[in-house]
């Protein structure tokens, strides 16, 4: 029972927010791919769920404790993370942030991340764009995480809504805008299940929502069914962020308007070579942006995006 | 002479350092009241366990009408005829008074109902159950569908009675049944016993009550620290030589 | 003067009380009742007959599972493993319908199987080693979680490709202008059959018998170590009808799914009535609860209350809901 | 001859089980010394004294939330809301401190008397309206929960902004040459104190003898319902004590933390020999419990196996813990 | 006229629509041996229950010594010196004989170790148990240290009268103390009960079992249908007409 791929003496830890959600078990893939083709062990770690930050804290000093070189870590908690980070660091391992940054970023040697408040703006840019060539009154429905208003919950929230052309008022916080377009927000759990029932309630609140934002595919997936059931998938644009196969597929079957799509096997690549550089010379990497690219069918002008097919070359599972 | 209807042979029962059988006998004849007395902890309940199957004895043998038999469950023992009233009681109080008399022999309705759907026969459940406790004659309880923590204790003791005397076609056995009832209750359940008896059933028979023992016992088996002592003729020991034998302060004549 | 008022009060409050205890549900029907008419009077989009065939659909995943834990919780058990078990037979029926292109049918039975034999497991540690059942299912529900996420490799598994019959749970049939979906008719279906079986057959019997006391039933010539395995494997395959109705309902297979399922079903079948003591509840009695805390969160959502919020209403409303039910049942026949 | 060999094995083995089942703790000890030995000859790394530091740090939290949940345990409850209570103590003292500046002894204070005020609460709820403690903690802790959103605002609290007392817990002092944080000697101090506490006092007899029987207890002369009161509020003193070492540990108080920790604390106490009927156990084997988890996540991880594995793990060590200290108990004195 | 000890007027007590006790009375004079007799449920628990403070009557009051008062908890009928044996006997089977013996009236060290650290005396309530134990001289426990549920249903019973008998200041209340005990332990009850009596303390005896309550009693009080029926004199009536009054068939004498 290696948890990584077997290789030679420098151990590099992968910390991740869970072990459900597809996007940490690719980036886990990416990460040991990256290893055995450098020649190093990856041990993976993640938390019970999101928001479990003592998981990764016990990780981090389970990595200390078995002479890892570096860790990479997605933080549950960009802030709490912090001081167990900095007792990494000073133990001399190379820390990494994948996909969210510390608060503060400069806690991580370097960051390797989709910028996420981008990828919601990038979607938003996309929408208002889109329902400004339609001539219709958007009416919007968000379908975020959970109650907890975690960084990348709020920043895809606010990303978007920003990018609609939404006051958002309090950038860190969801849920206090004023915008009469906004119908409401829903948690999901980001899984297809919450996602379905938050969508049907929303549509009981107001059946002419006609926008929706979802905080990952899968919610989007349970939001469509939502909306099919209710016979309003074709009247309604549903935009997502992630990129992952099975929601470029769905974007591509008009299921998803359009998706942010992110690189998380990138990510942990980039990552693990970095790790086997420091480990080598002692070189740090820079931060570094995985990049965020919209991808739709329904290009929008002024916007820049990539088809679906672009999209399933690059998807990551 | 007669075979017995029960018999048992150096029953052996320990419970962890307790042994609670340390090699008892037992002998129950047709037609017979068969009183079990002895001190607590005698070792009197783990024997009738071990006839009606509610323990696996450790060593020894049990007979039915001079056939050795095994019980593994308290089910072997009623298929073999025996019924108990266990100290414990062993009745549902959620459940009403005829599905506990019912209990664990349910009828099902007749046709489909039954067959396919296993549909219990409720109503004729009901029935039998007021038609077994007017028979028994023991108790004016007006509805069978009442449940069971409804009733008072001695009402209770009435219900597991009626269920063994009702269903015992070889043996019938109990533990204590009337050390919670009143006067007029205890009366009630010894005229049962004697009623049961009359019926050709013979009946084992726990009590502490010394003048119920003497009133209505054929044979009494004295049990003392986990054996049996002696087997005494109530007609021809008193009351007091019985107890002097249970506790050890007299040898058994013979 | 004031006292005699008051004494007529209570008596009036006493014979409410009377009047509910004589049908054991009908505490938690009161709740959803008094529930049902506040949120109407607070929306009028809530008591639509669209918006009531949704309630019935956010419900069924979680009602389906209430059922098998109900008669667990009958038993005076309780089954901490029910999602781990729903989301892992979904994973299964569905991969290996989409992986080897199994047809739907054999892909079901094949669900039902893994259910069942992960409700048996369950039995058979709490029979053989007599362990609590909470101890069992704590222990089980990691190891069937683990099980999960291994065999998907957390990878989603989509609709498009399973049989359609995976997906049938959540096709619609139109009854005067509204949408029923199948999964909350075989919901309903469930609950009539359980709750006819419970009453009506000998089995139903010996579980309330066996939950009630042990020893006593054991004594009495019942086979408890069977009910418990019968139950925990039963409970096991109406977790796999969850999973078909949870297919049907995100028409998706999803690993990610469940996780508080197991504490979602139990509060509702606490919520409904049945006693963790075991022996005491009915099967209708879940099935209201579940549409308790189904009503509260569509009827909160729509009334636009914070997520926050409904969280804690939800909490509260458990506690005043077996508080009420408590009060009721404290008249003695 | 082979039926002699077995006769004496099995002598042998009953003799091991009689020894055993003399102290109470051992049947955990046991386990524990078998895991460290295990996972000795697993890794080299692991039987050093900084990784046992480090093990000892992990398990502080859900160790010193065991200690509140075992003497609720102990009196036939259970207590789902210690995580929550945690939480949101930690999010109070934190919060205020960090706002209004106040200094490090008045927050920890004011955050020992919410989480008191917590338990206070609970407790009410089981001995006035006395419902089952499953339902009544099933309750708070989604109304502690949505209280800690909501005052937080889902908000970390930094420890840079607090003072250096409520961080105090995570500092370390060196003892030849290993690090140890006051955060992991408050707990062991805490278990001695509240064995000593539950052997010596009448208050830790009444406590064993309200969770073996209430209605005796009750009989007897124990004011049982302040028994229970006192038993729920100093569980939540405990579960602020907790949340102290929580944020020394995180550096921070974070309203994220805690959500699974419920179930963690329960599992600890369990394998720690603490029966869920009440009456039977003692808090040094919950404090087993929670280092033989630790031992196993660490060791695990130390042996470079999956996180998905260790879940796995985790479930089948529940199931073997509590079996194997069943068998021992069922050796009759 | 002598004031009575404990004395009842009117107590009724209702359990929803069960009246237990349906406006009972009771008196029991100084150093005198009261048998209360009455069928299964006619309230001869709810009554001494409501006399211990276990339950709290809906009616009715108490005196002691002739002052009214009102016992919401045990502890207060405790404090006012009366010991009560319940029928489901109130002992804690996870804690040793010494620990029930002493429950809920532990005593703590001398010095700082018990004011301030609270700490219990185990070793002097050992002793004390033990001296307790062996001054009543009903039976042979030889650890005061042993836990109470390894003892037989005997010795527990003989732990819960001991407590009571140690403990009890101006009144002991046994309810059917006897019930599940052999000949030769309800034997050392019946000498234990004399004793108290001896010792000048008042008792009050529930039985089912009319031997023994016609042996020991002074009085007899006659409870029926949740009342007061009668009280006769073991010695002017005899064992039938007094169970003829009990069910109903008799009417008091006078
Ligand atoms: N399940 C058990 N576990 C351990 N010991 C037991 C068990 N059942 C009985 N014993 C012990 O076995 C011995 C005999 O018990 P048993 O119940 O057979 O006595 P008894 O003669 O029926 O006494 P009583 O008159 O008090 O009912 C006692 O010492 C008792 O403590
Ligand atoms: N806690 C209770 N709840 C409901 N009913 C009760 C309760 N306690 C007693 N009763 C009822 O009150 C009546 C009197 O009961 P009580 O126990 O006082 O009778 P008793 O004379 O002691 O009978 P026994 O000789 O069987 O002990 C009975 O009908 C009984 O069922
Ligand atoms: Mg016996
Ligand atoms: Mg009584």
């Amino acid at each position: 029972g290696n948890g990584g791929s077997s290789g030679g003496g420098t151990l590099v830890g992968l910390v991740t927010k869970t072990d459900t959600n597809p996007f940490f078990v690719k980036m886990k893939e990416g990460a040991q791919q990256a290893a055995s083709s450098a020649g190093v062990t990856v041990q993976s770690f993640a938390g019970k769920q999101d928001g479990d930050n003592q998981a990764q804290v016990d990780a981090i000093e389970n990595l200390i404790a078995s002479g890892a070189k570096g860790i990479l870590i997605t933080p549950s908690d960009s802030k709490a993370i912090v001081p167990s980070v900095d007792k990494a660091r000073a133990a001399g391992l190379l820390v990494i942030a994948l996909d969210t940054q510390l608060e503060p970023a400069s806690a991580a040697d370097a960051t390797f991340a989709t910028d996420n408040y981008k990828a919601g703006l990038l979607i938003g840019q996309w929408a208002k764009a889109k329902f400004a060539k339609d001539g219709k009154q958007a009416k919007i429905g968000l379908l975020d995480l959970n109650p907890n208003q975690v960084s990348v919950d709020v920043q895809r929230d606010q990303g978007f809504l920003e990018g609609f052309g939404v006051d958002v008022k309090d950038k860190t916080r969801i849920g206090d805008e004023s915008d009469p377009r906004i119908v409401g927000h829903d948690v999901t759990n980001g899984d297809p299940s919450g996602g379905r029932t938050a969508m049907e309630n929303l549509l009981q609140r107001d059946p002419g929502i006609n926008l929706v934002y979802t905080i990952n595919e899968p919610a989007a997936a349970g939001a469509y069914e939502a909306l099919k059931a209710a016979g309003k998938e074709k009247d309604v644009v549903i935009v997502s962020v992630d990129g992952g196969c099975p929601g470029v597929e769905n974007v591509k079957a008009g299921v998803i308007g359009a998706t942010s799509q992110q690189y998380p096997l990138k990510m942990a690549q980039l990552g693990v070579e970095a790790v086997t550089q420091f480990a080598k010379d002692g070189s740090k990497p820079k931060d570094t942006d995985t990049g965020v690219t919209l991808i739709t069918d329904q290009p929008a002008e002024g916007v820049e995006s990539k088809d679906s097919a672009f999209g399933l070359q690059n998807c990551w599972g | 002479m007669t075979t017995p209807v029960l018999q048992a042979r150096g029953l052996v029962k320990r419970y962890g350092k307790v042994t609670a059988l340390a090699g008892s006998d037992l002998e129950l004849l047709p037609g017979e009241i068969l009183a079990v007395i002895g001190d607590n902890g005698a070792g009197k309940s783990s024997l009738i366990k071990a006839l009606a199957g509610a323990v696996v004895p450790d060593e020894g043998e049990i007979f039915v009408d001079g056939s050795p038999v095994s019980f593994s469950t308290p089910i072997d023992a009623r298929r073999a005829g025996i019924e108990t009233v266990h100290q414990s009681l062993a009745v549902s109080p959620s459940l009403d008074i005829a599905a506990n008399l019912f209990l664990g022999r349910e009828r099902r309705r007749k046709g489909v109902l039954g067959s396919v759907f296993r549909m219990l026969d409720r109503q004729g459940m009901r029935e039998e159950a007021r038609r077994q406790l007017d028979a028994l004659g023991i108790m004016t309880i007006q509805n069978p569908g009442q449940a069971v923590e409804t009733l008072s204790g001695g009402q209770r003791q009435a219900v597991a009675v009626a269920r063994a005397a009702a269903f015992g076609s070889r043996v019938v056995i109990m533990d204590e049944p009337t050390a919670a009832l009143g006067v007029r209750e205890s009366r009630a359940v010894l005229d049962l016993i004697l009623q049961v008896r009359d019926r050709g059933l013979p009946v084992i028979l726990i009590s502490h009550n010394m003048p119920h023992v003497f009133e209505v016992a054929d044979r009494i088996h004295i049990q003392r620290l986990g054996r049996r002592k002696a087997v005494v003729d109530p007609k021809s020991v008193s009351m007091s030589d019985a107890v002097a034998i249970m506790t050890g302060a007299m040898e058994p004549p013979g | 003067m004031t006292t005699v008022v008051e004494e007529r009060d209570r008596s009036l409050l006493t014979r409410v009380q009377h009047l509910l205890h004589a049908q054991a549900t009908i505490g938690p029907a009161v709740v959803l009742l008094v529930s049902v008419v506040v949120f109407a009077l607070l929306s009028e989009r809530f008591l639509t007959p669209g918006n009531i065939s949704l309630i019935l659909q956010q419900v069924a995943v979680v009602g389906t599972l209430a059922v098998g834990q109900t008669i667990v919780i009958l038993t005076a058990g309780i089954d901490l493993s029910c999602g781990a078990i729903m989301v892992l037979t979904s994973i299964v029926m569905a991969k290996v319908a989409a992986e080897t292109g199994l047809p739907g049918f054999p892909a079901l039975l094949l669900g039902f199987l893994v259910g069942t034999v992960c409700g048996l497991l369950n039995g058979m540690l709490v029979t053989r080693l007599k362990l609590p059942p909470f101890i069992v299912t704590l222990g089980t529900l990691n190891v069937f979680f683990a099980l999960n996420l291994w065999y998907s490799g957390s990878a989603t598994i989509r609709g498009t490709d399973m049989p359609s019959l995976l997906l049938w749970t959540g096709q619609t049939f139109t009854v005067g202008g509204t949408r029923i979906t199948y999964g909350s008719i075989m919901l309903v279906v469930l609950v009539a059959a359980m709750a006819f079986v419970l009453k009506n057959t000998a089995w139903g019997r010996h579980v309330y018998s066996t939950g009630d006391d042990l020893e006593a039933s054991r004594l009495s010539g019942i086979r408890t170590a069977r009910v418990l395995l019968s139950v925990y494997a039963t409970a096991g395959l109406v977790y796999a009808l969850a999973a078909w109705t949870l297919i049907g309902r995100i028409a998706s297979a999803s690993p990610q799914a469940g996780q508080t399922d197991n504490l979602d079903s139990i509060t509702a079948v606490v919520i409904g009535g049945t006693s963790l003591f075991g022996g005491r509840g009915a099967v209708v009695g879940s099935l209201i609860g579940a549409l308790i805390v189904g009503v509260f969160r569509n009827g909160l959502a729509l009334a636009g209350v914070d997520v926050l919020w409904q969280t804690m209403a939800v909490g509260v409303l458990i506690i005043v809901a077996v508080s009420l039910d408590q009060w009721i049942r404290k008249v003695k026949a």
